[in-house]
């Protein structure tokens, strides 16, 4: 599932099908951390809850 | 009690009844357990499957909770994609199912592996010209998805909500749902298919095999369709049940009305595709392989072309047909018919195309294996379902999973009384209120 | 193989001589370790690599007439080594080698999803339901050059392929590459004691494969030896083991044919 | 400060946090899957140097070599021994398998004393020299009361050096009874000494001939050397050699044939003097043999004209008179035609009558002792010991009669019957059998008739067992004295069946013993030594391979080195011989005994309407019915077509099944005049209707539980049939009925 | 989830803040300025655990039978390494010698050195074979031909045993609890880093040693320009220019090259 694996080979199949993939795991991960991030930051404000 | 976990201004039975209504379930739900623990620790042995029947009870399982659990993503899609605003109405429901499906497909498949310490394999060593591959990814990806999309209705319970980090999680995350359901359904659409994909490349297996387009054969297209079509019967089917067992209106019919219609024109659409699909099949693809489409249905005691009409004609082309008229969806015993229907159709279409797949023979000097699962089996396939129910209960119990619940059934707040079973004690005049405005 | 040409290893088996007798059978569970248990009459869940099919012409006394059929892994070469087996193994356990033609078989690798056995329709792979057991003092006997395997994976037919590593390490203290065609041969061909299995390198003009089958490179290998044919020819598996009878109902129970077609025609 | 639920949760996180970061759980991971990669209870077998060991197999009357590859000093595989004059480097499944039987639970670990009843398998390991000391104790009394002709032994192996030890220790001790177990061989051996007058045992030159004619004969069932019989019927296919195939059942030799006659049961016979009918009628038969080199043909002649017409054939056999007479064209017309007989593997003698009319085809066609043709082989001829003094005792014991009646003048050409003992044993007040041997042979499996043999085991009061292994017969004796296995032992092996040439294996000890055991042949030295003279005088060894050094002399380095020697140019005279019989010629009538050779057939036993159906065993290679049951290996080949779980299934033919109300697969219960047993049918197109054909060498009690308990014993359903002739026994089956249960 | 709007009702009708007593929010600031701290602490706990704690647990160390000195006996044979670890006829590889194969030298003590006269003593007299423990043995399901290795592609023991011919003791053995295999195989470095060829013996490091090998002939007769842009690919993708092998499924060698 990664190039230092040996069953990986640089063509045409582990592009595409790895590629998309990653490509939706980054999108999920980002999301995420986008979320958590800003729930972080307005928590620290002080909002949330009953509290804004 | 428990009445602080309730959602806002509804109604729910009193714990200890809600426990003893579960006891059966738990009880399924052990059984399942200690059969799943024997295949664990004996090995395989314990099935009645074998070297004929390497796929059994369990893929046949396994995909179908998917194709079910296809509402789900099928749902999000029209939610967040194409903009049918009403459906949020039924779309937690839909997340739901669609989470205990995919959760459930995940555990068959550990139980289902000779080696399960080794089932990371699948990942790490991954051949990514292997369907199956491909359906792991996906899988997995995807019960990622759902469990983002089930996370902030279970971040909505009250007492969780009370947190303000959780709180703001969740609203956070409410923004940027399209973005994940989008992610979610481009995984479904894959391995949905791949699911299909399957069975349509084993080309040693002329029962099975189909042509296609690029490496992607036509059952890829029809699984992806038909999950698309027979997920939100599933889901549908679900709803008016629990609305049954909890005896309360959760959703307004046109939401059952849209969904209904949606799925009756997949289905409508789907089932010609399939026809075609089985007439090509039946007369180019099998014969250029020296098989005559009878002697798939024939010289054995079960596969009879009894199950290719079950399939086709009652569990696509009648649900279909009545899923079209909108007299039919409005009513609702018919409707209930024209999903169950549906849901059998479906349940049939990915057995034929696990086991029918496996049974026929190709060596003309071979003969058909018949098979039954063992008790083991069975217990391990209904583990989910009991899983699924007590989670269902659960969510329904404690998070707003209906949003339109509360209006659908106001409070008449009562004179202090003994409280009767089914009266919540929790319940304030501002909640009762507060119901109605949030339509 | 930047020294090697490219073998194609392949079997021949003449199913006029062969007489049923289940030595090919024995020989290859001896060679290989594979396991047995007290009742191995449910052919179902009975690992035979090699395994002897008794077909029938279906006519009445005294007409009757039954022919045997060994069959060990046909290693299909498919289009380009993609074998029905091969590609859908989605942890890479199993493997075309292009240099043998060899289809591989890792146990370790293995984790047993069993889709290459859906994917088999010569049922020529088999799993290990059970942990293998041998009675006290009999693992005395187990081939070292074989790995026993463990329970919860599938295994096969490999053409003895540690045969071939031994041969080949032989060669190499006489610091040989290539092999002569005696010096690597199968279990099966090996013992078969009506001399019924031929096994050689079907790429090399000189080996007697080659020779008898005359495997035709235009259409994938088929043969041109008329009393030749390979099972299940149509679905394009493209196998490397071929089989040889006089008889027109034998060849014709080696494929599916429509009631117009027949060997003949069916090509 | 506080740990509050928060606090703690966020402990958690870190530390989820920390572990993901750490080589903990992906290390964990692999090593886990590593573990179930090696799991510690799958064996690991050891590496070591290889090498090989090349032998000769003793497992059936084969003969074959055999290389067994070791790494370092585990035998881990046997194959054929290439070059080899009987097998040439092919092997059976039988063979193949030894090692299963080497290492396999099945073997006695030691010696052992019976403690509890028979057959109830409760033993206690004893040591040899208490073991020994029973045995000589009771030989010791049994001659002291002049009852020394009360010890037999039955014998698997005669003409070899333990076969002649045995044997040579039973006359010097003063008996008569050394019973060889019967085959086939004891049928041919009469044949030849009654037409020929040679004292011989049967080769076939299978590779040169061009039309076989079978009578029933296994010949890809394990007839003769298997290895040998399948090597020719490879060659045969490819030189367009004919084989003609006579027998009910399609058989793999039957299947394999170009064409299957199927003849009425036991008919055999007759239709081989139908044939000799037509080839003597349109005098197709070879001159130059016949007329210069045989005896008494005109009597034949006579006798076959007038009785054997292709009519008459064709309502005893159910062949058509016009398929005979093609048959018997060209057969005779055939370049070197051969005619064989001996049902299936040819456990059973069979009928002399039968033996002689088929031989009497060979002679027609003149192909006695000529390529392609049957030769007389004389004897092994290398053991040329001392002649044993006996003393008065021995001498007297000598002059008592054999227990089973060979050689008295009711069976004055019989050397060995077997079948005949349990009847003797049975009838007779004291017991005729105060002692028993078992070497290399297992009769309580073998032999039929399980209720009179039980009743003649129970008179026997002391049975000994020289088995190896755990078989019926050793089960059911009072000790057991085991000998070493073949893969463990020197043996010579002094013939193999059917070879037409000169021909002597020798068995070498490829690994050390795996258990206490010792060589059959230095128990008999040493059973000699501690009886003491004048039984300890005929053996002047030091110990069997002192023995067996001075038996072969120098030849033993050559045959140590090659395994075998064969007398490759061995031709039995130039062209035809000078017969041993009285007229100096072939007797197509034999002299001596005149009524031998004219009744063909013997009846089968049972009535009619009690048994409407005849009972026929058949034989398979995978299926081993002798002295050795089928290892592991060897039964998980058999088709679920035979065997299913542990019920056997018997053959029989749709339109009879379907009379019966009997469907595929379904139990039923099979009755003879002899016995009964639940079995299941399978319908088969290839079986003779009104025939059910019981596959033979399972039903097995003894051995491991990989053998024990599947299946029927066929043997435990038939009696010896005894042919009037010669007294050999001649049961091909017997009547039976099949019902539904 | 239901919708963001509802999401903003919700929250503005929280601010009505008509909630009964218990269902006050406990105030940020309460425990909530541990939290960061309990994280770390949790933090650096597993990470300690992980990295230190767990290495110690995961191995058995297991001394030799006999502590062997290499380095002498290097000294006295004149074959090297092949003087004990030969070749057979057949191409097989002896490996550890056997009892048999000291004796030749070791009949009976040559020395008063305690572990030879251990040795004689406790294996040589009593004909018992010494229990050695190997540290490149290799799971089972491993065929590893030595003479392909070091007959045909002429490499030094050293590349994958490393320098054991110069130790003048035999080093502990250290057993994996868990998959029974000696640590060398995973290498010292819990993390799996290697410095040296032998420092590991997994499949990877086969395969990286292959790769490099294919690599060199695949390189061989590049034009110099086009060597130097294929070598910038090579860094950047690795193993993306090793051309294709016998492999269908992996383009390295085919898995029977080093399975069994």
């Amino acid at each position: 599932m990664f190039p230092f694996n040996f069953e990986w080979i640089w063509d045409m199949s582990h592009l595409v099908f790895m590629g998309g993939l990653w490509f939706a795991l980054t999108i999920l991960g980002l999301g995420m951390t986008y979320c958590i991030i800003k729930a972080v930051i307005d928590t620290v404000q002080g909002k949330g809850g009953g509290h804004h | 009690m428990d009445d602080a976990l309730f959602p806002k201004g509804v109604k729910r039975c009193p714990l200890p009844e809600f426990l003893m209504k579960l006891g059966p379930v738990v009880a399924l739900l052990i059984w399942g357990v200690v059969a799943m623990l024997m295949c664990w620790i004996k090995g395989l042995n314990q099935t009645n499957m074998n070297d004929a029947y390497g796929f059994a009870a369990w893929i046949w399982a396994d995909l179908t909770v998917i194709a079910l659990g296809g509402g789900a993503f099928f749902t999000g899609f029209l939610r967040y994609l194409i903009g049918k605003e009403n459906l949020k109405n039924i779309i937690n429901f839909a997340v739901l199912i669609g989470f205990i499906c995919y959760s459930s497909a995940l555990l068959i498949l550990a139980i289902d592996i000779g080696q399960p310490l080794r089932g990371w394999f699948i990942f790490w060593h991954a051949n990514v010209h292997s369907m199956l591959t491909e359906v792991a990814f996906c899988l997995t990806c995807y019960f990622g998805v759902l469990t983002i999309e089930y996370l902030p209705l279970v971040l909505e319970n009250r007492q969780i909500d009370r947190v303000p980090f959780f709180h703001n999680l969740s609203h956070h995350m409410h923004a940027v749902m399209p973005l994940f359901a989008a992610t979610g359904a481009f995984l479904s659409f894959f391995h949905q298919g791949s699911l299909g994909g399957v069975a349509g490349v084993l080309f040693g297996r002329p029962f099975a095999f189909r042509e296609g387009l690029f490496i992607w054969p036509w059952t890829f297209f029809l699984f992806t369709w038909s999950a698309a079509a027979y997920g939100p019967c599933f889901t549908i089917m679900l709803a008016k049940i629990t609305e049954k067992v909890t005896g309360k209106r959760l959703i307004k019919d046109d939401v059952y009305d849209l969904l209904a219609k949606i799925a009756g024109w997949m289905m409508a659409t789907y089932i010609v595709a399939k026809i075609i699909d089985t007439w090509y099949w039946a007369t180019v693809t099998a014969p250029a392989r020296g098989m005559t489409f009878m002697q798939f249905y024939s010289n054995n005691p079960f596969y009879g072309i009894w199950i290719l009409i079950l399939e086709i004609v009652i569990g696509g082309v009648i649900p279909a047909a009545i899923l079209l008229t909108r007299k039919g969806r409005n009513t609702p015993p018919v409707l209930m018919t024209a999903v169950v229907l549906g849901v059998i159709g479906v349940c049939v279409n990915r057995w034929v195309m696990v086991l029918q797949t496996l049974a026929v023979p190709v060596l003309p000097f071979e003969g058909w294996p018949m098979y039954y699962p063992s008790w083991q089996e069975v217990a391990t396939t209904l583990l989910p379902v009991a899983y699924g129910i007590i989670l269902v209960a659960f969510s329904y119990r404690y998070l707003p999973v209906f949003p339109q619940e509360a209006e659908l059934n106001p409070i008449v707040s009562e004179p202090a009384a003994p409280p009767a079973p089914e009266t919540d004690t929790d319940a304030e005049p501002a909640d009762a209120e507060l119901s109605p405005a949030q339509a | 193989m930047k020294h090697e040409q490219a073998k194609k290893y392949g079997m021949v088996i003449d199913l006029d001589k062969c007489t049923g007798c289940g030595a090919c059978m024995v020989a290859c569970m001896a060679e290989n370790n594979v396991p047995f248990k007290e009742d191995e009459t449910n052919k179902l869940d009975s690992i035979t690599w090699m395994r002897v099919y008794q077909l029938t012409n279906g006519k009445p006394f005294p007409d009757t007439d039954i022919c045997y059929l060994p069959r060990p892994c046909m290693h299909c070469e498919g289009d380009h080594g993609h074998s029905p087996c091969v590609t859908v193994c989605p942890a890479i356990a199993t493997d075309y080698g292009l240099d043998t033609g060899i289809v591989s078989q890792i146990y370790t690798r293995c984790f047993g999803c069993r889709y290459c056995m859906a994917a088999c329709p010569y049922h020529a792979r088999y799993f290990n339901w059970w942990d293998p057991v041998w009675p006290n003092g009999m693992e005395k006997y187990l081939n070292p050059n074989v790995s026993p395997r463990m329970r919860g994976v599938v295994e096969k037919c490999s053409f003895c392929y540690h045969r071939y590593q031994l041969a080949k390490d032989r060669a190499f203290m006489e610091d040989r590459r290539e092999l002569e065609e005696e010096e690597y041969q199968t279990a099966c061909t090996q013992a078969c004691p009506a001399g019924a299995i031929v096994f050689g390198d079907l790429n090399n003009e000189t080996h007697r494969v080659h020779q008898i089958v005359q495997p035709d490179p235009a259409h994938a290998g088929r043969p041109k030896n008329p009393k030749a044919f390979r099972l299940l020819e149509r679905l394009g598996t493209n196998p490397k083991v071929y089989y040889l009878s006089s008889r027109e109902w034998v060849r014709r129970a080696g494929d599916n044919y429509l009631p117009h077609e027949g060997p003949s025609g069916g090509h | 400060m506080k740990m509050d639920r928060r606090s703690f949760l966020s402990f958690l996180i870190g530390g989820a946090a920390g572990t993901t970061l750490s080589p903990l759980p992906w290390k964990l991971t692999d090593d886990l899957a590593i573990w179930s990669q090696n799991w510690p209870w799958t064996p690991v077998p050891a590496g070591g140097e290889v090498t090989f060991v090349e032998t000769t197999c003793m497992l059936c009357p084969g003969g074959c070599g055999v290389t067994v590859r070791k790494v370092g000093d585990r035998a881990v595989k046997i194959e054929g021994t290439p070059g080899h004059p009987v097998n040439g480097g092919g092997i059976c499944i039988l063979g193949l398998s030894g090692l299963q039987l080497l290492y396999g639970p099945t073997r006695v670990p030691a010696p052992l004393r019976r403690a509890g009843g028979r057959g109830e398998n409760r033993w206690e390991k004893i040591s040899w020299d208490d073991a020994l000391a029973l045995v000589v104790e009771k030989l010791a009394a049994l001659r002291e009361n002049r009852l020394s002709h009360t010890l037999a032994c039955i014998s698997g192996t005669d003409g070899g050096t333990v076969g002649r030890l045995m044997e040579r220790f039973l006359t010097v001790y003063g008996s008569p009874n050394f019973i060889r177990t019967p085959s086939m061989r004891d049928a041919y051996e009469m044949t030849l000494h009654l037409m020929q007058g040679v004292q011989a045992s049967a080769g076939f030159d299978v590779e040169n001939t061009d039309f076989i004619l079978s009578f029933g004969s296994g010949i890809l069932e394990g007839w003769g050397s298997p290895v040998r019989m399948f090597r020719a019927h490879s060659a045969w296919k490819e030189n367009g050699a004919k084989v003609v195939q006579i027998e009910p059942r399609l058989s793999n030799t039957a299947a394999k044939s170009d064409k299957w006659l199927p003849v009425n049961p036991g008919t055999e016979g007759a239709l081989a003097l139908g044939l000799a009918h037509v080839i003597l009628k349109e005098s197709l038969h070879r001159r130059e043999f016949v007329d210069f080199y045989a005896w008494g043909l005109d009597r034949w002649k006579n006798e076959v004209l007038s009785k054997w017409t292709p009519e008459e054939v064709e309502a005893v056999t159910g062949i058509d008179k016009s398929t005979t007479v093609a048959l018997a064209r060209s057969f005779a017309g055939a370049g070197r035609p051969l005619a064989l007989c001996g049902r299936g593997k040819g456990s059973i003698p069979g009928s002399i009558g039968e033996f002689m009319a088929v031989h009497a085809l060979n002679a027609l066609v003149g192909n006695i002792n000529r390529k392609g043709g049957v030769w007389a082989v004389p004897g092994p001829d290398y053991i040329r010991w001392p002649e044993v003094e006996m003393d008065a005792t021995a001498a007297a014991g000598m002059q008592q009669p054999r227990v089973d009646g060979a050689g008295t003048e009711k069976y004055i050409f019989a050397r060995h019957l077997l079948h005949r003992v349990p009847e003797m044993v049975a009838a007779a007040d004291p017991s005729l059998v105060q002692a028993l041997f078992i070497l290399e042979a297992n009769p309580y499996y073998t032999l039929s008739d399980p209720a009179l043999l039980k009743k003649a085991w129970d008179k026997i009061p002391f049975i000994v067992s020289f088995s190896s292994f755990m078989d019926e017969t050793a089960q059911n004796a009072d000790l057991i004295l085991p000998n070493h296995m073949y893969l463990e032992r020197y043996e010579d092996v002094p013939y193999a069946e059917g070879f037409n040439k000169p021909y002597i294996g020798l068995a070498k000890p490829v690994v050390h013993p795996q258990f206490s055991t010792m060589h059959a042949g230095d128990v008999i030295l040493r059973l000699a030594k501690a009886l003491g003279d004048p039984v300890q005088k005929a053996f002047p060894w030091e110990d069997y391979e002192g023995c067996l050094d001075e038996t072969f002399g120098d030849a033993l380095e050559t045959l140590r080195e090659t395994g075998y020697r064969v007398e490759a140019d061995f031709a039995p005279g130039s062209g035809y011989p000078a017969f041993g019989t009285a007229s100096g010629r072939f007797e197509f009538i034999s002299e001596e005994s005149r009524d031998a050779g004219m009744q063909a057939m013997v009846q089968p036993q049972g009535e009619e309407p009690a048994f409407p159906l005849i009972l026929i065993p058949f034989d398979s290679q995978r299926l081993a019915n002798g002295y050795i049951g089928d290892p592991p290996f060897v039964i998980k080949t058999v088709p679920d077509t035979v065997l299913k779980g542990d019920a056997l299934f018997v053959e029989v033919h749709p339109e009879t099944a379907k009379a019966i109300g009997l469907s595929e697969g379904k139990a039923a219960l099979l009755a003879t005049p002899k016995g009964q047993a639940r079995v299941r049918v399978h319908l088969f197109e290839g079986i003779m209707p009104g025939l059910v054909g019981i596959p033979t060498g399972l039903g097995h009690h003894a051995y491991d539980g990989y053998l024990a308990g599947k299946g029927v014993n066929a043997n435990a359903l038939m009696g010896p049939v005894e042919d009037g002739a010669s007294g050999l026994n001649a049961a091909w089956g017997i009547r039976a009925k099949l019902s539904r249960v | 989830m239901s919708t963001s709007d509802d999401k903003a009702k919700a929250d503005a009708l929280t601010d009505t803040g008509k909630q009964p007593e218990q269902d006050k929010p406990e105030k940020g600031n309460g425990a909530s300025g541990s939290i960061p701290f309990f994280f770390l602490v949790g933090f650096i706990a597993s990470l300690l655990v992980g990295w230190v704690v767990f290495p110690e647990f995961l191995y058995s160390e297991k001394k030799q039978p006999i502590d062997f000195n290499h380095a002498l006996h290097v000294d006295m044979v004149d074959e090297g390494c092949e003087s004990c670890h030969f070749f057979r006829e057949d191409g097989s590889f002896s490996g550890v010698p056997g009892l048999a194969q000291c004796i030749e030298c070791h009949e009976e003590a040559q020395t008063d050195h305690p572990e030879e006269v251990k040795f004689v003593t406790q294996y040589v007299e009593k004909y018992r074979e010494v229990p050695w423990l190997v540290y490149s043995r290799q799971p089972n399901c491993v065929f590893f031909s030595h003479a392909a290795h070091v007959r045909l592609a002429k490499m030094d023991c050293v590349t994958c045993h490393g320098p054991i011919g110069e130790s003048t003791h035999s080093r502990i053995y250290e057993e994996n609890r868990i998959t029974g295999l000696s640590r060398d195989i995973w290498g010292r470095n819990i993390a799996g880093i290697k410095r040296n060829s032998w420092d590991r013996m997994k499949m990877d490091d086969c395969a990286e040693c292959h790769a490099e090998a294919a690599e060199k002939t695949a390189s061989e007769g590049e034009a110099p320009i086009e060597g130097f842009f294929n070598n910038i690919i090579r860094i950047a993708f690795p193993g993306s220019l090793s051309g294709r092998k016998s492999s269908v499924q992996t383009q390295h060698e085919a898995c029977f090259v080093c399975h069994k």
